[in-house]
Parts: structure tokens; sequence; C-alpha cells
């Protein structure tokens, strides 16, 4: 591909994406209203939104790093949208590819969370700075089974000897890792395809645990709208990530298609299956998280989920020796 | 130690209160409260008004205690002025105060749900409040605020298709109340949440002097209901409802705040199932005739001090009325969460600061009922005019009556 | 478990909202309420009320006798004597529906009616000095068509 | 002092603690009187001098933790007079309860009440109040400061009564 069509390709892409996540983010609401026996906004309702907030006044607090201040926001929302250029979607090749692309997307996506928190940071108020701190812990502890997550299913598939580099996306989309696991092994993937998914609310900023609304509380206007959005932006890519790692089919080999009709047909079943994964962990998981303690949360992430992974990677590690 | 004092506004408490925290990291070292946001001025107001129009408002002085409020002023009146209250209306009374108690205790398991960040099982359990409600707008025509309390008697009358009514909703709760302890109680969703957070053992609830369901939960057996039995409590058998017979143990937390409140919510249901077997009939007013009322309250002279246990805890009215006129001479008015109120920031002393909205929510605090108060003159120490304690216009002298 | 099988219970249940009567609030909403009596509009009915409700107070100015009982009963100061000193006039603005007035009455010359819409943006509309003869709850007003069915 | 804070289950016979009291106290104790109806709980009525009312405390607290309930203030012009309502055996028994309240006659001029904030922690609330609106002092209460009324500086808030026909309406 030449730099021109990359361009556009990325362009097209991130737009697409951040329709995509407002309109996920409206079916969220539709079916949390629904588990609470309520009726609900209308799908529209995060694209009214997004032009109300865009309208409105953004209030710089008086002690507030300006620029820091309204740019975590931007960089945040930014960063998240970058995540999709290296993630395979359906059958189509990531826009920019490289060795290890899923080292980078999580690294984005802790970039994305931090900017957040930093400009939560330069808005100079002790609630704010609580509420960043409280997010920092939980990140902080999430990044522990995260990591083992990546690494043991790349260790799994360079020992498995799946073709490609063991960081890279497309290699686990190319050959899901299910199909060269025996018993064992596949014990272990759904063990860490569990954790994985346990992470997602936390890390898509679903956990209410705070009382001062976060760290975005006191962003206002077109910066609150940009804090929102890279909250969206980041639970979409998280569960494009889950997709391709865990769950990466694909309808139209299943079809027997090819060329245009293989690669549209693909690029719908994954998001629908982005879709199926954000209900079950974001909707329905962020039901059930709640609004947890947050020294429980810390300590939930930091020690169950992560010998929970552990635990899978044993389970891979016994599978790769057998 | 770097201690941060940050105050926090009423949206981090959910109630109209200051509280100002001293944290070390994110514990609460010490905590302030400050009252003082709600003026109501309601024992003041009553002063100038006759007891007629007393009697509304103290149904008003909180949406969700309001027939315990009303009912402890009527039965202050009724003793001062000999009145009796004829059999059936005391069993209305009592059948009332029990509907408002599940009503509130719903609401309040609502409260503790939505705090916790559930906002789902809030929503369920709102639902199933929506029943006693509608038994309620249609016994009495209101939803809240139901003005059952009259002097002498009740201002309505239950039918046959009343009391169907009612054992249908009494087999609605029988059907729906497990489903929903069962996640509450056995769930780990609450559990995890609530469990060990705001702590209030036996010793310190003795000694603070608490009342109502906090006290229940922390193991005191204190019920008004039971201890010193009202109305128609007399006539059956009503136990103090503890968390060690559920759980096995009580520790006073908020879990066992909400443990309790569930088992109170059966308990309810209970009473009102022994009470409608055994209604009495016959009328359900003392006096009948509005002047022959109002000649008896004229007459009427002395002090008492009345207590009902509300859904809150002791709701404790003192009123004295003196002879000649239809009003108040004077009227104190104390709530459960005035008294409960003295143990909050024990109870947040040690506690994380998401919590603080959780545990001054779990002793179920209604500041419309504290807050009654409104000094309208300058009050300074040492020279301060004598308050009027008559509502007589004409300055007359008010006596002393002997207590 | 159970958790999650009471919340796909509860996510399957009939939606408890209901929806406000008009889609865009209107200027008067007793008006608005007139013209869907007419036929001109479409509404969300509400839920049908009880036959105990206590709505808006109603006032039978022919047989009110002038005795004074509801004035001195009413907490609110809501019923006022009017000009002609042998009526009197009641402000729903002021009214908090405690229905003591009701009790009072020796000749039955007010009730408690089941219309409880009565938000205004005239404050003068909400002064009642005559509401005709009292009919009985469920009697051909508004919302009877409702509870009827 | 500081009780030992436990509710006793064997209530004591009330005649016993109105007579045990009367004893003690002898004329200081003004009408004394012991009601037992059927609509209320029994109640123990008695008038004391301001002096022996830590000492009426403290022979409460032989029979049971008394539990103290509220604190009122009347003010009679020439005197203020203040009831102090606690309750015995609250947790001994059916019918078993015994409210107690005593009132203290304060003399116009005399603003000075002993605080029970030391045994009772729940007083403060009540002695705060009666601060505010009747004027009074409490010796040995720690925080004196005003309960309801105050603004953001920690001024006390007096609203003069022109604040109530301001425009609200």
């Amino acid at each position: 591909m030449s730099w021109g069509t990359k361009i556009v390709a990325s362009v097209a892409l991130m737009l697409l994406a951040a329709l995509i996540a407002l309109i996920f983010e409206g079916a969220d609401r539709v079916i949390q209203a629904r588990i609470q026996r309520r009726l609900g906004p209308p799908l529209s309702q995060p694209f009214y939104d997004l032009v109300k907030l865009f309208a409105k006044e953004s209030l710089l607090p008086s002690d507030a790093l300006p620029w820091l201040f309204s740019g975590g926001p931007v960089f945040a929302a930014a960063s998240a949208l970058t995540i999709f250029l290296y993630i395979p979607i359906g059958s189509l090749p990531p826009v920019l590819a490289g060795g290890g692309d899923f080292l980078l997307a999580l690294f984005l996506m802790f970039l994305s969370s931090f900017a957040l928190i930093l400009g939560a940071l330069a808005g100079a108020s002790p609630y704010g700075e609580i509420d960043a701190k409280k997010e920092l812990d939980l990140i902080a502890s999430c990044s522990v089974p995260l990591s083992v997550i990546a690494s043991s299913l790349a260790w799994f598939a360079y020992r498995q000897g799946l073709p490609g580099a063991p960081f890279s996306l497309e290699t686990f989309v190319a050959k899901p890792v299910w199909s060269v696991a025996g018993w064992s092994g596949i014990m272990g993937l759904i063990i860490l395809a569990a954790a994985f998914l346990s992470l997602i609310p936390a890390l898509a900023d679903r956990v209410q645990r705070n009382i001062f609304g976060g760290s975005s509380r006191h962003f206002s206007g077109r910066t609150l709208l940009l804090s929102r959005l890279a909250r969206n932006f980041r639970t979409l890519a998280f569960c494009s990530v889950f997709v391709s790692l865990f769950f990466p089919g694909s309808m139209g080999r299943f079809l027997d298609l090819r060329e245009l009709a293989l690669f549209s047909v693909d690029f719908l079943f994954f998001w629908v299956k982005v879709f199926l994964v954000q209900t079950v962990a974001v909707t329905w998981g962020g039901a059930f998280l709640g609004r947890f303690k947050n020294s429980r949360l810390s300590s939930f992430y930091g020690v169950a989920v992560t010998g929970v992974a552990l635990a899978g990677l044993l389970l891979l590690f016994l599978d790769a020796r057998l | 130690m770097d201690v941060l004092t940050l105050p926090l506004n009423p949206s981090g408490s959910l109630e109209p209160l200051a509280i100002t925290v001293s944290l070390d990291g994110d514990r609460i070292v010490d905590a302030r409260i400050r009252h003082g946001a709600l003026h109501r001025g309601i024992e003041e107001m009553a002063l100038h008004w006759n007891l007629f129009q007393v009697l509304p408002l103290a149904e008003r002085i909180c949406g969700f205690c309001s027939l315990s409020n009303a009912l402890t002023f009527a039965r202050a009146v009724e003793t001062i002025a000999g009145i009796v209250v004829p059999p059936r209306a005391r069993y209305l009374r009592t059948l009332f105060l029990e509907l408002e108690r599940i009503s509130s205790h719903f609401l309040w398991l609502a409260t503790a749900c939505h705090i916790a960040g559930h906002e789902a099982l809030m929503m369920a359990v709102l639902s199933l409040r929506e029943r006693v409600l509608d038994m309620l707008e249609g016994l009495t025509g209101k939803r809240s605020n139901c003005g059952v309390a009259a002097f002498g008697g009740t201002r309505v009358n239950l039918d046959d298709a009343d009391i169907k009514a009612l054992e249908e909703m009494i087999a609605f709760y029988r059907r729906e109340l497990p489903p929903l302890q069962e996640v509450l109680v056995e769930g780990p969703l609450l559990r995890f949440r609530l469990q060990g957070v705001g702590v209030l053992p036996k010793e310190v609830a003795v000694r603070h002097g608490v009342v109502g369901p906090v006290a229940r939960a922390s193991g005191l057996y204190v019920d008004l209901r039971w201890s010193s039995p009202y109305e128609a409590y007399g006539d059956f058998d009503v136990q103090p409802r503890q968390v060690s017979d559920l759980m096995g143990r009580s520790r006073g937390d908020a879990f066992d705040r909400m443990v309790l409140r569930i088992m109170e919510l059966r308990q309810s249901l209970e009473i009102i199932e022994t009470l409608l077997q055994g209604i009495p009939g016959g009328n359900v007013l003392a006096v009948k005739k509005d002047r022959r009322l109002a000649a008896l309250l004229r007459d009427a002279e002395g002090r008492a001090l009345v207590s009902v246990e509300g859904p809150r805890g002791e709701s404790l009215q003192r009123v004295t009325l003196c002879r000649g006129k239809i009003a108040l001479s004077s009227w104190t008015l104390r709530s459960a969460t005035y008294v409960n109120a003295s143990s909050w920031p024990l109870l947040l002393r040690g506690e994380e600061l998401s919590d603080v909205a959780l545990i001054i929510n779990s002793t179920d605090p209604c500041i419309a009922c504290t807050e009654r108060l409104f000094p309208l003159r300058p009050s300074p120490v040492p020279e301060m005019a004598p308050l009027r304690l008559s509502s007589a216009e004409d300055g007359e002298a008010a006596k002393e009556v002997a207590p | 478990m159970s958790t999650l099988f009471f919340l796909l219970r509860q996510a399957c249940r009939k939606r408890l909202t209901n929806l406000f009567p008009f889609p865009h609030m209107p200027e008067s909403l007793i008006e608005a309420l007139h013209v869907v009596q007419e036929g001109g509009m479409e509404m969300n009915r509400p839920l049908p009320t009880p036959p105990s409700l206590w709505g808006k107070v109603a006032y039978n100015r022919e047989r009110c006798t002038g005795c004074g009982n509801c004035l001195e009963r009413c907490p609110s100061g809501a019923i006022e004597p009017s000009a002609d000193k042998k009526k009197v006039e009641i402000d729903i603005a002021f009214c908090c529906f405690c229905g003591r007035c009701v009790d009072s009455c020796p000749v039955s010359a007010l009730a408690m009616s089941d219309e409880f819409l009565c938000s205004s943006l005239d404050r003068r509309e909400m002064r009642l000095a005559d509401s005709g003869p009292l009919r009985l709850s469920g009697e051909g007003d508004l919302w009877s068509l409702e509870r009827k069915r | 002092m500081i009780y030992a804070p436990e509710y006793v289950i064997q209530a004591t016979d009330h005649r016993e603690v109105l007579s045990c009291l009367e004893g003690r106290f002898g004329a200081d104790l003004e009408m004394p009187q012991l009601k037992e109806g059927e609509a209320q709980s029994p109640i123990l009525t008695a008038t004391l001098p301001k002096a022996r009312l830590l000492e009426f405390v403290d022979c409460l607290a032989e029979f049971d933790f008394p539990h103290f309930r509220a604190l009122s203030g009347e003010d009679l012009g020439e005197a203020i007079l203040l009831h102090y309502d606690f309750a015995l055996f609250r947790s001994a028994g059916r019918g078993k309860r015994l409210e107690i309240s005593a009132s203290v006659r304060l003399p116009s001029g005399d603003r000075l009440m002993p605080s029970l904030v030391g045994r009772f922690p729940s007083a403060e609330y009540g002695e705060r109040e009666l601060i505010e609106t009747l004027g009074l002092d409490f010796e040995g209460l720690p925080d004196k400061s005003p309960l309801f009324t105050f603004d953001d500086r920690g001024r006390r808030r007096v609203a003069a009564p022109c604040d109530l026909d301001g425009g609200v309406h």
C-alpha cells in the first residue's frame, strides 16, 4: 500500500470506528435500561449528546494547566482511535501492520487512560485528584493480569508454531489459537478469555468506583465530549482486541465467498462479534461489578484475576509440554 | 501524616448535609457534619396555627414517616384530652403504620442499591415497592402523606374488598420477596460492597442511644412495638428482629442493617396478616361531631410525651396544650435521625472516602425530620428576650403546667 | 448465579416506564387535555387512578352555606372568603391536598375530585370559585373512561 | 463517669425505682409521680434542682443504662423549663420499659447547665440546639458551635423576620 492509500484508509477506518462506538454506546444504554425495566433513551441519543456537548462552553478551572487540561482528553481520544489501525478487522489486514502490534495496542490503551488521568490531574482540584488516583490505582492493578494474558498467549502461539510474529494480532486472526490447543490448552484459553473479559469493564471505565463522578468531573463542553468519546473508543478497541485474539472465525470463508464479498461479510461479522462481546462484558459485566470498593476492586484484579490468568498460563504450559 | 481536609457537598452524600472529612490517603481520620441546609421552622410555624391545621403539618414533616409523625402528634393530643380511640381505629392505625414501614424500607433498600451502584437492583426493588404504594393509594387516595390520622381515630375505613386486596398484596410479596432476598443477602453484589462498612458495635450503640433498625442491627433487643406496645401492637406478638437469627451473628455493619430491614419487611407482612384476621368492627372515630371534638380540644390542658416506632426508629414528640384555645403551647419533635446522627462521625472514622454516602445512608437518615428548627430571633448567649410560649395574640401570660 | 437469573428475568419483564402524555410539553396541559377529549389530538393515556384518589378540590358554590369551617381547617391558607362574604374561593396553587376541608364541610359542598393534573402557566387559572354540582368520581369526567376499561 | 454500656435483662419494679429515687433525693425531688396507663408506657415524672441532675442520672444508671431520648426546653418567661427524657429497661421485656422525664427549672438569669455529653454522646445535638434557641450554656460541652443555623464562614446566621417576606412568591 502506498502512503496515500494508507492515510485515506486510516481516516476512513477511524471515522467508521467512531461511528460504531457511538452506536454501540446507544445500544449499551438501551440494554442497560431494559435490565432496569426502563424504556431508555433512543439509539441515537449519543449523537444528540455529541451535538449538545459540542455546542456547550468548555470551562477551564482557574488553577488548571490549560494545555494539559484540554489536551489530555484530545490525546486520550486520539490514541484510543489509533488502536483500530493495528487491529485486523474481519479478513482485512490492519492498516498499519507490524511485528508487535498487539503490544502497541495495549500500550495505546494505557496511554489513552493515562492521558485522561493527566488531564484530570491538571484540573488542580482535590476531588478530581482523588478520583484520578483511584483510577490510576485500578489501571495499575489491571495491567498485571493483562500482561500475563498477553505474554502467555504470545508464548503459546510461538511454542505451537503459529505462522507470523507472536506479538502480532494478525497471527491470531490468520489461525485461531483454539485450533492448535489440546484439551488442557482449551481450558487454559477459556480461563484466559474469562480473565480478559472481566478486565474490560474496569479498563473501559464502566466501573463506577468513586463518589465524585470520576476523573472527568471537571471537564465540560468539548473536553467532556472528548473524554466520553475516549472512553467509548477504548471500550470498542478493547472488545475488538478480544475478538481478534479469542474469537477470530471468518464467516466469509465458511460461506466460501471471494474477494469483495468475503471482505464485506467478514467486516460486518467482525462488528457483530464485537457487539456481542461488548454486551456481555460491558453491559452485563458492568451491571455486576457495579460500584465496588476501590481497594477491593484493586485486590480483585491485582490478586484474583492475576491468579486466574496464571492458572491459565499453567494449563497452556502443560498443553505445550504434553 | 499528611492530612487533607475535604468538604463533601450534598452530591457526595445524597443528603443535604455538609460533611467535612480529614483524609489520610483514602482513609477518613475525622469527620465533621454540619446541618443547616434546610430551614423548615415547623415547630415555630405550628405555634401560630390551630390543632386541626397542625395535624396535616405533622404529616408533612417527612414524606416517608408521615403517618408516624402525625400519629405521634394525634396520640399526644388524645392523651391530654382524654380521648379513647375505638378498637377498630387502633387496628387501622397499626395497619397503616406497617404499610408505611414496608414502603419506607423498600425505599431505603432502593437507595442502598443505588449508592452501591447497582441500578438494576434498585429498579427491581422500586418496582416491588409500587405494589404497596398502589395499595396505599387505593385505600387512602394518596401514595404518601396518606392522611390517615385524625384526633380520636382514623379518617379511613376499610371494607371487605379492601381487606381482600390487602391479602392479595401479602400473597404478592410472599411470592416476590424470597428471590429478592436471595439476591440481596446471599448474592455477591451487595455483600462485597456492604460487609464490614460502617461497623457500629453493640457497646457503642448502647452508649450513643441509637434507635430503630440501626440499634437492632447492632444486636440491641429494642423495639417500642414490643417493649411498650401502643395502638394494637399489645394484642399480638411482636418481637424485635435480630440479624443473628438469620445470619448466625450480627456485626452491626451496613450489610446487617440491610438484612435487618429485609427481615422487618417480612415481619410487617406477618403483622398485617395477623391483624387482618382479628380486626374488630365498629366506629373509626371516637368523636363524630366536629363541634364536640373542638370543645374537647379547647378544654384540654397538660403535657404529653409520646413516641411511636416509625420506620426509622423512635419518633418522639412533646406536646403542651393550654386550656382555652385549640392551639399548641409548645411542641418539640425528636425524630430517629436526630438521635442516630450523633453516631455518624464515629461511623465514618477509619472508613474509605468512597463509603461516606453508603455509611450515612445505611442509618436511613431523614434530614427533613431532623432540621425542623428555624429560630427566628437572634439568640445571643447572655441577654435574650423570652420566647413567647403560647400562641396567644392578646399577650396572655402562659401558665406553667405541672409536669 | 441466582443473581444472574434474577437480572435476566428482570430484563424480560414488562417495562415500567410510563410515557409523558404528550411528546412535547403543551402551553397549557389542561387545554391540551380538552383538545384530546374532543378528539383533536392523540396522547399517551396515563395509568388508571383509583376511585379514591385525592385530586383537585371540587367546590359546589350553590350548596355552600358559608359556615367557614374549612377556613379554619386549611393548613396552607388556600381557602379564602370570597368578596360576597358568604362563600369561599380556593386557590389550588396553595392547596396541599390534605382533604381536611372536605371532612369539615357539614353540607358536603366540597369533595376531592380525581383530576390530578393541575399545572398551569397562569396563576389566576388556579383560583377555583365554583366547579358546579359535584360529580361522583368516575362519572363522565376525563379519566373515567380509562378506569372503566 | 462512664457506665458499662449494657442493658439489663431483668427489670426492677417501677415502684421500687420511684421509692429508691425518693429515698435518695428526699425533698429535692419535687412532685415525683408514676403514671401507668394503657395508652402509654409507664412514665415517671419529677422536677429536680439543676445541681442534682448528674447525681440523678447516675442513680438511674444503677438500675440500667439509661437510654437518653431527648432534651427539650420551654421558655416560660420568668424561667426556662428543661425536660430530660430517659428510658430504662429498654430490652427487659414486654411492658417493662419505664420512661423517666426529669424537669429542671432554670430561673431567668441562670443560663448555665451541666452537660450530659460525657455520659450520653447523643445529648450533644439537644444541647447545641438549646444554645441556639434558648441561649443556654452547657458546662463541659466540647463543641458549642450552632447546630442548624450558621453561614459558610461559621458565623451564626440570624434570620430577621423580614427575610421571610422578601419576595419568595
